[in-house]
């Protein structure tokens, strides 16, 4: 484990965590200029965590150690998925444990921890936010997997590192394989990450909201954990799009020190683009039913399927 | 005819009686009257093992014309007639079939019967091999006979012809069946008549009449 | 005889005498609890382990055969020990000793029947399954098999008293009746002309494909009524839920495997070189299999139902990767077909495993508030914390969730389905990665049921006064969960070592072998060319480390005072258990998703109902299109038949002289 | 001697038992004397396995591995009856359904027919046979209308009729035989109708007689076994006599007339040289099975339910011997053995299963294991052992049959299978509610003796896990004698 791994790996962890309130306030921003609105200043996000974390943390009478075990587990594995992305180097060691099928079961193990934690108080909005996020999550796990077994056709490998080199590594190739699986993977990515078509992030109101109706119960520290990890989860859906669509600009083992440098900013730069994209996306859309959201992600997952022909079709 | 001699000539025409006895069996209404020809049978049949040991000499034929004297002819018809005044069954009116139907099938059942015994008297090498063909037809007539019956009584008197046209076929086939199995079957049939006995007393007891539609509870089709 | 020191088959063959031995000890004292319970069955339990440990050290053995004086004069019972049956037989021993563990502590008065037979009827049972793992010859097998059958009849109608169960039982043994038929007449297929029925004969046997084809399809048929595929799956979800909590987890952790050795067995073994479209019918019936189960799994409202539902997609699953194996072992891709076989196996021991703990937690539940549908559960989590996270362990690893065994095996499958691009047929390639969403599918809908299933048991408010009282498992129980839940977290952490003893077997069926040469201890790594690889230990250790940090950095900075008070919700006040989602509930967007799946029923209450009352059945249309219209047709026939014997003595007399006639007429 | 000792003590104990039939002490003299019976008929098979085939009294009476091994097991099934009939008997009195005069008919009777059933299996003659056959159905049918009720009489009627008119038949075929074996032969003595010489001269007997006088013998003796068409007769007889009745009819009577039609189908295959006669006993098995299954559905009587399962079985057995070869005929001789011990075994545990309920119906028998478990469990494991599940003999000679019928004749191995799975469901559709469940049934006056049921199917476990070996030479020789393609 030469040094320049343990740097990358290292640098990678902390930007994704530093980064990630930033990116949702950069997207919050983005929606307020485009809502014609006085936008909240970048920091705010942060502000925020930090006044959770000195509240006092109110936990109902029936909660069990699961409930506050919870925000930890979650927090905690958003941040191994953010280690094993490969947003700024290829070199990390920790890839070598886990590929992107386990990158994959990482995140379905927030969901159910997640999931778990939210029925755990009893209270009406818990259960349904917990049994409208598992649906959610059942009809979105197929069709980013098959996002992802594209990518792998591809590149004849699992594990991301390998995949984010065969792509960055190649001369300017349009895959139009990759072109369907990009499609697809934003519309897994606004389904997972409660954006506007299928759920709203700002809001409270009790028939819609199915991200915040888990968060209900939560208070303090483990509201700030809780809301962290969503932004890290947001963060951590950006770098796949970026690594597997947008690969350019990642350093890889013969750039050395220079290009690991290098690759910070182009990854600042291409977040900032996709924080805007993402959040001209929210505006232009309104919110789905809630039975709306099996088409919506049967399309996505058609997509997928479709990128996976074209490339078994056309090679590419 | 014309040809053989004498006593054979008699034991044909004792055969064909036999037959028209069954035939005429078969289209008896009266009960009476059907152990009256029963009887009348047994005699034709005792006249032709006496003839029939008069000619070949085999003894022990004198014996079970005897036999079936004592038993076809003057013990059985008289238990039958003691049973029908007992339980003043004198009638069995309607059958399955009506009458010309049954003499139809009978007629076909004797051809059949002559059909299947053309290779039986081609080997046989009994004087009487051409009465085998008989034999067979009196054996289906009764069968028949049983078949087409509604009363108890009218069944067993069946029953007792087709004894005597197996008894007419032994005798015809081969002179009749070692010793030992003659007495066993006329013990077989004395017992099967006293348990008859037995029944038609129990049956009426239960259904004080011996008609069959009673015994048919057993079924499965309802 | 070998000294069983050093014959492995003979010491497993004592080992199974022991079993029935300690069976027929509970006769010595049929009513006590305690002699059953306290003695007899942690004496099953050791048997089992030492199955277990014989059979794992004889993986790597070459096979080995006894001929035993038991049998037919002229076909005695054959055994043999191959890597396939050291496996299975493994699998049995670890299981059956933690049920059996667990199993001493369950059986209370009341049970229904008496300790003694129970005991009896259950370690027959265990008995007949090892045999039908170690029979090598198709009488052997047959007996063992409906030995097996049958012993497990008996212990599923404990509770005869209750008519369902007794329908249960009776639907049960049917099933397995013709599937055993079925094997029966797939043995007379494969002895190909040779007339003897041993397994070494059918081997020698070169079937034409035709016969060999009819032959798998046989078997196919009668091992997938026992392990409960689509069509055939009907009493899987009745039979299991009714036998006592330690039988259903034997029934499916264990039986149904002894179902996927038979049709190993028969594929590989028997039919020697399998033809690769045979491998398309196990994939499609699996994957259908899989996704039929795990979909009425989710709107089940009885916990055992629930998890027999579940099994029927994990045995689809397992029968989707058999199904693989063989068509890349059709089409000469030995590679790719050793590690779907190896992904068959790892989830057959998972399975076992994960099933079991969560029946068994069942079972603890059951014991504790003697409820069994979910709608009357809740809460458990305070009064049952031993139960509530050993069963945990188990949902979550039935979730394929990373650091625990049920991920491993799917991710090899998933690696599986990923080369089959490769496949050379034209529209196979194409199809097979959509199989492998198929899969995913299942798996993601694995985990919506066990949050369903963990959520509504034991978080939440308690919907039932009683459940107040419910107790914690006693220490035989929690032993016996301890050592299941021990196994998923071991199988899931060193995942390399378990690959390496069914390499032995994929070399013993298939002639090649994955080959563990990069990878140090901790990495698994099945092909190194592709450079996918997965390393448990080092995942759950950055993963603990990540936790760790995360909990002190809070710790650092966190304002430490914690208040308990009444749910927030809102701010609504008035909060009680009613509020919560119930079972239904939890199943009603799978209802509305997947609407032609079910035959569904709905009672909805008109606006003049005094009570009004909302209720919806949700009923199997299999069982109504397929069973019930077999039921009426042999009724039919049998009506038909009937009229044969209407009571007549004439009529009878008319038979006997038509048959006299038409045969003279034949002979004439 | 042993031979004198077989036949006279049933003859003996008939006539004694006609006397004091009614006393207390009849039942126990009617065991005393099957034990005798059995007693002497051990003996009779040491003797044969040391010294082979035995020629008694100038030939009339023959004794070779095919009959010894029947006469053994009639005398013991006859045996363990006799013990079952003896507390069922009494409860019957108790329950005041028989008087003493009755009682003194049952014993005599009982003692009668087994003394003409181990006639019909030693005698050399053919129209011995035919007597003993015609004076076993004589005796039963007096059994089989012990109790006087309407169905009895109506079941008697039916029986001696249908039997009567096909005993007939048989006379006739044995006559034809007799007039093919005269002519080769020569007509002085008895020796054209004895088995042993027709056995040796049986190639050159004429082959259209033969064939003639086998339809004749397979109609007459075939209704005695109760083959499909001819079979109406059986479930009523079987039903409505009392149960020991019951049991030595379809465990022994049914086997005995198998015997007579195997003994005919010997010497008609040895004269035809043609598949005529195993074909034929083919068809009729097949239809019997496959009839026997779909009957089994619509029962309401348990006795009749059971009277029906014999059908079925008879006609695997028929199939089997029709098949012929010695695996096939083995395979029959073991399912023979396997099939009078299991069903004996259930109507000994139906007996008091129906006295506990207080009816025959199925419906009104509930729960037995939980009133007594003995009976229950007994109905349990031998319904089971009938269908055929493994561990239990039955399904050891099924596997034979089917395996040889896979290479024999694969056609008939489907049809075979359907009739099995359909006999399967429908038998333990009706056994499985009759023993769990709530209960109805009442306590007895006596004690049930089920010491039988689990001889027998302990016996029949035992077959089914290992045949031993002196009985698997003694099917061999047996298998071998009957020959066939």
């Amino acid at each position: 484990m030469n040094t320049l791994a343990a740097v990358t790996q290292l640098l990678e962890i902390v930007f994704a965590i530093l980064a990630a309130p930033v990116f949702v306030g950069w997207v919050n921003q983005c929606r307020a200029w485009l809502q014609n609105r006085r936008a909240p200043s970048l920091l705010q996000p942060y502000r925020g965590i930090h006044k959770l974390f000195h509240k006092e943390a109110v936990i109902a009478e029936n909660a069990s150690g699961l409930f506050r075990a919870a925000p930890y587990v979650v927090f905690a594995t958003m941040v191994a998925a953010a280690a094993i992305i490969p947003s700024m180097g290829t070199r990390l060691p920790l890839t070598t444990a886990a590929d992107s099928i386990a990158l994959v079961g990482l995140l379905a193990t927030a969901r159910v921890f997640l999931a778990l934690a939210a029925m755990d108080v009893g209270t009406a909005f818990g259960t349904l936010g917990a049994r409208r996020e598992m649906m959610l999550g059942f009809l979105a796990e197929p069709a980013l997997l098959m996002v992802i077994f594209v990518a792998a056709m591809i590149s004849q490998t699992t594990s991301l590192p390998m995949i984010a080199e065969h792509l960055s590594g190649e001369e300017m190739a349009l895959y139009p394989s990759l072109a369907f699986t990009a499609v697809a993977f934003t519309l897994v990515l606004l389904a997972e990450n409660a954006r506007i078509p299928i759920d709203n992030p700002a809001t409270h109101l009790e028939l819609t909201m199915i991200h915040e109706a888990m968060l209900l119960e939560y208070s303090a520290r483990h509201l700030a954990l809780m809301e962290w990890g969503a932004a890290l989860k947001l963060f951590n859906y950006a770098c796949i799009g970026l690594t597997l669509f947008v690969p350019f600009g990642v350093a890889t083992e013969a750039q050395g020190p220079v290009g690991l440098l290098l690759a910070v900013p182009v990854l600042g730069i291409k977040l900032l683009v996709a924080g805007a994209a993402l959040a001209v996306l929210e505006t232009v859309s309104a919110k789905l039913r809630v039975f709306r959201a099996p088409e919506f992600l049967a399309t996505a997952f058609l997509f997928a399927v479709l990128g996976l022909l074209v490339h078994l079709l056309l090679g590419a | 005819m014309a040809g053989t001699p004498l006593d054979l000539q008699i034991l044909n025409t004792l055969a064909a009686i036999l037959l028209l006895l069954s035939f005429s069996m078969l289209a008896q209404r009266r009960i009476v009257t059907m152990v009256n020809l029963l009887a009348t049978q047994g005699a034709i049949l005792c006249l032709a093992t006496v003839l029939l040991a008069w000619r070949t000499g085999e003894n022990h034929l004198y014996l079970s014309a005897a036999l079936t004297l004592a038993l076809k002819v003057i013990l059985l018809p008289w238990l039958l007639h003691r049973l029908i005044r007992r339980l003043d069954v004198y009638w069995d009116t309607e059958t399955m079939i009506n009458a010309p139907s049954t003499m139809l099938i009978g007629l076909l059942v004797v051809i059949f019967a002559f059909g299947l015994a053309q290779p039986i008297s081609a080997l046989a090498s009994t004087a009487t091999r051409s009465t085998i063909g008989i034999a067979i037809a009196v054996i289906l007539l009764s069968f028949l006979t049983m078949i087409t019956r509604r009363k108890a009584m009218s069944q067993v008197v069946g029953f007792l012809s087709m004894e005597n046209g197996l008894f007419f076929g032994a005798m015809s086939t081969t002179y009749g069946m070692p010793m030992v199995v003659e007495l066993g079957v006329a013990l077989d049939v004395l017992v099967a008549m006293l348990v008859l006995g037995v029944f038609f007393f129990q049956i009426r007891e239960q259904f004080d009449s011996l008609d069959l539609h009673h015994l048919e509870s057993l079924r499965e089709d309802e | 005889m070998l000294t069983p020191a050093s014959s492995p088959l003979a010491a497993c063959l004592a080992l199974l005498a022991a079993w029935g031995v300690v069976g027929l000890a509970g006769l010595v004292r049929p009513r006590s609890v305690e002699f059953a319970g306290r003695t007899l069955f942690p004496l099953g339990a050791l048997c089992g382990l030492g199955l277990a440990v014989v059979a794992v050290r004889s993986i790597a053995l070459p096979p080995e055969q006894i001929e035993l004086l038991v049998g037919l004069p002229d076909l005695p019972f054959h055994m043999r020990l191959d890597p396939l049956a050291a496996v299975f037989l493994a699998l049995l021993g670890a299981a059956s000793a933690g049920i059996s563990l667990f199993s001493a502590g369950y059986f209370r008065k009341g049970e229904g029947a008496l300790p003694g037979l129970l005991c009896l009827e259950y370690h027959l049972f265990l008995a007949s399954m090892g045999l039908v793992i170690l029979a090598d010859d198709a009488y052997a097998f047959m007996v063992a098999w409906e030995t097996m059958a049958l012993s497990s009849y008996f212990l599923v109608t404990t509770q005869h008293r209750i008519p369902d169960i007794r329908r249960a039982g009776f639907l049960y043994l049917l099933i397995a009746h013709l599937g055993a038929i079925g094997i029966l007449l797939s043995f007379g297929v494969m002895q190909g002309g040779s007339w003897q029925f041993t397994f070494d004969a059918m081997r020698a046997a070169q079937l034409d494909p035709q016969w060999a084809s009819v032959a798998f399809l046989l078997a196919f048929f009668g091992f997938g009524a026992k392990a409960g595929l689509v069509p055939l799956h009907v009493w899987l979800p009745e039979a299991h839920p009714a036998a006592p909590s330690p039988v259903s987890a034997l029934m499916s952790g264990v039986m149904l495997k002894t179902a996927i050795y038979g049709v190993l067995r028969v594929t590989f073994d028997l039919l020697g070189q399998p033809q690769w479209w045979w491998g398309l019918v196990a994939l499609g019936v699996g994957l259908f299999s899989a996704f039929y189960g795990v979909v009425f799994a989710a709107v089940q409202t009885d916990m055992k139902r629930l998890l027999a539902w579940s099994s029927i997609e994990n045995v689809g699953i397992i029968f989707a990767a058999i199904g693989i194996t063989v068509v890349f072992h059709g089409l000469g891709m030995s590679a790719l077909a050793s590690l779907s076989l190896i992904a068959a196996l790892y989830h057959c021991v998972n399975h076992a495993f994960m099933k079991s703990l969560l029946f068994l937690g069942t079972g603890a539940v059951l014991h504790a508030t003697g409820e069994r549908n979910l709608g009357r559960l809740g809460g458990l989590i305070h009064r049952m914390p031993w139960v509530a996270w050993l069963t945990l362990v188990g949902a979550l690893a039935i979730a394929g969730l990373p650091p625990l065994n049920g991920f491993v095996s799917e991710w090899l499958l998933l690696q599986a389905f990923l080369f089959a691009d490769t496949v050379p047929r034209p529209f196979i390639n194409m199809l097979l990665p959509i199989g492998a969403a198929l899969v995913a599918l299942c798996a993601a809908l694995a985990g919506y049921v066990m949050v369903k299933f963990f959520g509504v048991i034991f978080l939440g408010q308690p919907r039932e006064p009683n459940l107040a009282q419910a107790h914690d498992a006693g220490p035989f129980e929690r032993a016996g969960l301890v050592w299941l839940a021990l196994a998923c977290v071991v199988l899931g952490i060193l995942p390399v070592q378990v690959i390496g003893e069914f390499d032995q077997v994929s070399r013993a069926l298939l002639a090649t072998e994955l080959g563990q040469d990069a990878a140090q201890w901790w990495l698994l790594a099945p092909t190194p060319a592709r450079g996918a690889s997965y390393g448990p230990l080092a995942f759950l250790l950055a993963g603990g480390i990540l936790t760790g940090l995360t909990v002190l950095g809070v710790r650092a900075v966190y304002h430490q005072r914690v208040r308990r008070g009444p749910a927030w919700d809102c701010g609504f006040v008035r909060l009680d258990a009613r509020m919560q989602d119930t079972a239904e509930g939890f199943g009603q967007p799978i209802r509305h998703i997947f609407q032609p799946f079910f035959g569904m029923s709905r009672e909805l209450p008109t606006p003049f109902d005094a009570a009004p009352s909302y209720r919806v059945t949700v009923t199997d249309r299999i069982w109504a299109a397929g069973y019930e219209r077999v039921g009426r047709s042999v009724r039919r026939v049998a009506d038909l038949v009937a009229r044969l014997q209407q009571g007549r003595i004439s009529t009878y007399l008319l038979y006997s002289f038509v048959t006299l006639i038409v045969l003279l007429w034949i002979v004439l | 001697m042993e031979f004198l000792l077989l036949l006279g003590a049933p003859l003996l104990g008939a006539v004694l038992l006609a006397v004091a039939g009614a006393d207390r002490r009849a039942p126990g003299l009617n065991v005393g004397l099957s034990l005798l019976t059995f007693l002497a008929a051990c003996a009779l098979t040491a003797r044969v396995i040391s010294q082979g085939n035995l020629l008694v009294a100038r030939e009339q009476f023959f004794i070779d591995p095919f009959n010894v091994f029947l006469v053994t097991l009639t005398a013991f099934v006859g045996l363990t009856t006799s013990i079952f009939s003896r507390p069922y008997m009494m409860i019957e009195a108790q329950h005041g359904r028989l008087g003493p005069g009755r009682l003194r008919l049952y014993h005599s009777m009982y003692q009668l027919f087994m003394f003409t059933m181990l006639l019909a299996l030693t005698t050399n003659n053919l129209g011995l046979m035919w007597v003993a056959m015609e004076a076993a159905t004589l005796s039963t049918v007096l059994l089989v209308t012990l109790y006087r009720t309407p169905a009895s009489l109506e079941a008697g009627w039916k029986y001696f009729i249908l039997c009567g008119v096909g005993i007939a038949q048989a006379l006739f075929g044995t006559m034809l035989v007799y007039f093919a074996a005269e002519r080769i032969l020569g007509g002085e003595g008895v020796t054209a109708l004895l088995w042993t010489h027709l056995d040796v001269v049986k190639g050159e007997l004429e082959p259209t007689v033969m064939s003639l006088a086998f339809v004749f013998l397979l109609v007459g003796y075939g209704t005695k076994v109760g083959l499909a068409p001819l079979h109406n007769w059986l479930p009523d007889a079987h039903a409505e006599g009392p149960t020991p009745i019951s049991a030595v009819l379809s465990g022994l009577l049914l086997n005995v007339a198998i015997y007579a039609v195997v003994r005919c189908k010997v010497l008609v295959e040895g004269s035809l040289q043609s598949p005529l006669p195993s074909q034929m006993l083919m068809g009729f098995g097949l239809t019997s099975v496959v009839l026997a299954a779909f009957f089994l559905w619509r029962q309401r009587d348990i006795k009749r339910l059971f009277a029906y399962s014999s059908i079925e079985h008879m006609g695997i057995i028929t199939f089997a011997f029709g098949m012929g070869g010695p695996v096939a005929n083995f395979a029959a001789l073991l399912h023979m053995t396997v099939h009078s011990l299991t069903k004996s075994a259930i109507f000994f545990a139906v007996g008091h299963a129906t006295q506990k309920a207080g009816s025959q119906l199925i419906e009104n028998i509930r729960g037995l294991i939980t009133l007594s478990p003995t009976v229950g469990w007994g109905l349990m494991l031998g319904s089971l052992a009938i269908l055929g599940l493994p561990p239990f003999g039955v399904f050891a000679s099924e596997f034979l049959i089917l395996t040889t019928a896979m290479r024999e004749q694969p056609w008939a191995t489907p049809i075979l299978l359907l009739a099995l799975g359909v006999a399967f469901a429908a038998i333990f559709g009706k056994v499985q509610p009759m023993v769990f469940g709530e209960t109805t049934a009442r306590r007895l006056p006596h004690p049930p003796a089920l010491l039988p049921v689990f001889v027998h199917l302990a016996l029949v476990l035992m077959l089914g896990l290992y045949v031993p070996p002196y009985l698997a030479d003694w099917y061999r020789e047996a298998a071998l004698l009957i020959g066939g393609p």
